[in-house]
């Protein structure tokens, strides 16, 4: 610990010794500079508003000597703070520069006071808040409350209108039904096509297409016009591939089919 | 020491005092609280069943009461206040468009089976709407059907009458003042009728007398 | 009908019935229930404050009480039969020597910024103390401060006030003889500090008669 630092009658009584061994082991233990500095005021074992602030900066930087020595990390703000204070020394020590601008020495070591007296105030107000009566461990709410209950009703409604409405809609519904072809009056391409392949190779003539209309599809002219038109169509499809043979002699005459071999 | 320095140690506090905690514990409690509870928990040489009455006659037309639970006592909100504690929100809702449709057949078709109201709509009707319906007191049970199964029938209601300002089903608008109000917009090929024949024929039973009415 | 069926109709009704619905209302309810909240339960033209001090005094030296807490009302039982509540006692975390001392700057200086509580404390505010009593519902934020950077500011809650036993901010322990010495103004040192200068700008607001207090 270099001398130096020490000025006028040290203080270093054993309480201090042991007190300063106890801060330095337990440095992990401070929440900042500013409690540890809170700390080692107390040691002064006077008011905080008259207590030494160049005796404190001495102290603190004791501490931090001490803490080095042990090898023990300490974190940045506590060594900022022991520039500060080692800074905030030597300016208490020499008389003030008049040429020197901004607070003086005294009004630093000051508002260090100022600072420790009100993190002790705080300290001690903590300690009578927490020493309120807790809700739940001293005073005690309702234990069976009702709550509000909240009840949704829920009031349906439909009007004269909405009901006819909807009625109307329903027996409109048919009017718009999507368009489905009648499957009982139609005879398809591929009906045709079936029933002509195993008749064709046995077409030694030439014989009338109309000849070829299913069995009842030449009553109603609806079924005949669609019977017609598909077994027309399969004929083609069936000429196309070579199957048959087709002719009309005049416009509009009978169309006739014969069987290639 | 004095006398009686053992019992005055254990003297029991004020019936008055007694009746504080009692107080106390009653309204702390989560659950209604027994006499042996209660014992258990104040002093020593308390009479439990005697602060309870003082408390009880203390609560006597106030806003909660001091209530036996079973075997147990717990304070309990005024049961005429009641009311203050449920904040009724009231919303209005319109009924679905399946609702709409299942009444307004059970109106027009009444008395109809669920099997008749689904070959209407085209689709199946769901339990839940027609519950919906029974609920609101505008459809009701009819006669059963003397048909096989004897299915059930659906009715309106005088609620439904009264509701939809109605005096009798009969009122009902009938398919052509619909389309005359402009509500079956329709406007099909003039030869292609919506009514199909046969749904013609039944709608001669349709608007029969309706029993509903009567019933109702 | 008599002479004034519309007024009886909203008629509030006599205070002694206000009472017991008020005592109801805040019987049911575990958490403080504002006076708004009072009169939105109660029927028209009751004077929810009115029936709270008539309850309140009815209550006075009661095994519980009718507390204010902030700008609500709460019963709760009084605190000298703390000692019969054992079994109620839910055990809370044990705070940390930080969030306490947090708290309690919170609580005295509110609106306090983070860079204020570090100023006090010396030390930085880890992000776990302000959340745990952000959890906890004791703290809040509240207005930005209107210095650059526009910090957030913290301020104590209705639940805290309520936690604590405490009518509003200015009931905290030991709050007067505080600001008389002093040591909730911000006596914020001149230039050379290891404070930033920015902080100290922050300070004039710092200890200004809290707002928070009327908020709550």
């Amino acid at each position: 610990m270099p001398e130096d630092f020490i000025e006028g009658p040290a203080r270093d009584d054993v309480a201090e010794g042991l007190a300063a061994e106890a801060l330095i082991v337990d440095v992990e233990g401070f929440e900042g500079p500013l409690d540890v500095l809170l700390t080692l005021a107390r040691t002064q074992k006077v008011d905080l508003r008259t207590i030494s602030v160049l005796q404190l900066a001495r102290q603190y930087l004791r501490f931090v000597e001490k803490a080095r020595e042990l090898r023990l990390e300490l974190a940045a703000d506590y060594l900022v703070m022991a520039a500060w204070l080692a800074f905030l020394k030597s300016r208490l020590l020499l008389p003030p520069d008049p040429t020197d601008e901004g607070p003086s020495a005294e009004d630093l070591a000051a508002h260090l006071a100022f600072q420790l007296e009100r993190l002790e105030a705080m300290r001690k107000a903590a300690a009578r808040l927490m020493a309120l009566d807790h809700l739940g461990r001293d005073v005690f709410a309702r234990g069976e409350p009702q709550g509000l209950e909240r009840s949704r009703k829920v009031v349906w409604t439909a009007t004269l209108l909405d009901l006819m409405q909807g009625y109307s809609r329903l027996r409109t519904r048919d009017d718009f039904r999507p368009f489905v072809m009648d499957r009982k009056g139609v005879l398809t391409m591929e009906e045709a096509l079936d029933r002509l392949r195993p008749l064709i190779g046995h077409l030694g003539d030439w014989t009338d297409l109309m000849t070829f209309l299913p069995e009842g599809w030449d009553v109603d002219p609806a079924r005949r016009r669609s019977a017609t038109a598909s077994t027309f169509a399969a004929t083609l499809e069936l000429a196309k591939n070579g199957r048959l043979d087709l002719r009309q002699d005049e416009t509009f005459g009978p169309i006739r089919i014969k069987g290639r071999p | 020491m004095t006398d009686t320095p053992e019992e005055s140690l254990f003297e029991a506090p004020p019936l008055a005092e007694q009746e504080r905690m009692v107080e106390a514990i009653l309204f702390a409690s989560a659950t209604p609280v027994t006499i042996a509870e209660l014992h258990a928990r104040l002093p020593h040489g308390c009479n439990a069943p005697a602060a309870l009455e003082e408390l009880a006659k203390r609560y006597d037309g106030r806003g909660v009461q001091v209530r036996r639970i079973g075997e147990a006592w717990a304070i309990r909100t005024a049961p005429d206040l009641a009311f203050l504690m449920t904040r009724e929100t009231v919303e209005t809702r319109k009924l679905s468009r399946a609702a709409v449709e299942t009444l307004a057949i059970v109106a027009y078709h009444q008395p109809v089976t669920r099997a008749e109201i689904e070959e209407v709509r085209g689709v199946s009707v769901s339990k839940g709407t027609v519950e919906q319906l029974l609920e609101l007191d505008w459809i009701k049970l009819g006669k059963r059907r003397d048909t096989p199964g004897r299915p059930v029938t659906f009715v309106v209601t005088r609620n439904f009458l009264d509701h939809f300002g109605l005096s009798s089903a009969r009122d009902l608008p009938g398919l052509k003042e619909l389309r005359a109000a402009g509500l079956l917009d329709s406007a099909g090929p003039p030869d292609l009728t919506p009514d199909t024949p046969e749904e013609d024929e039944d709608q001669d039973d349709m608007f029969t007398p309706s029993p509903a009415e009567e019933e109702n």
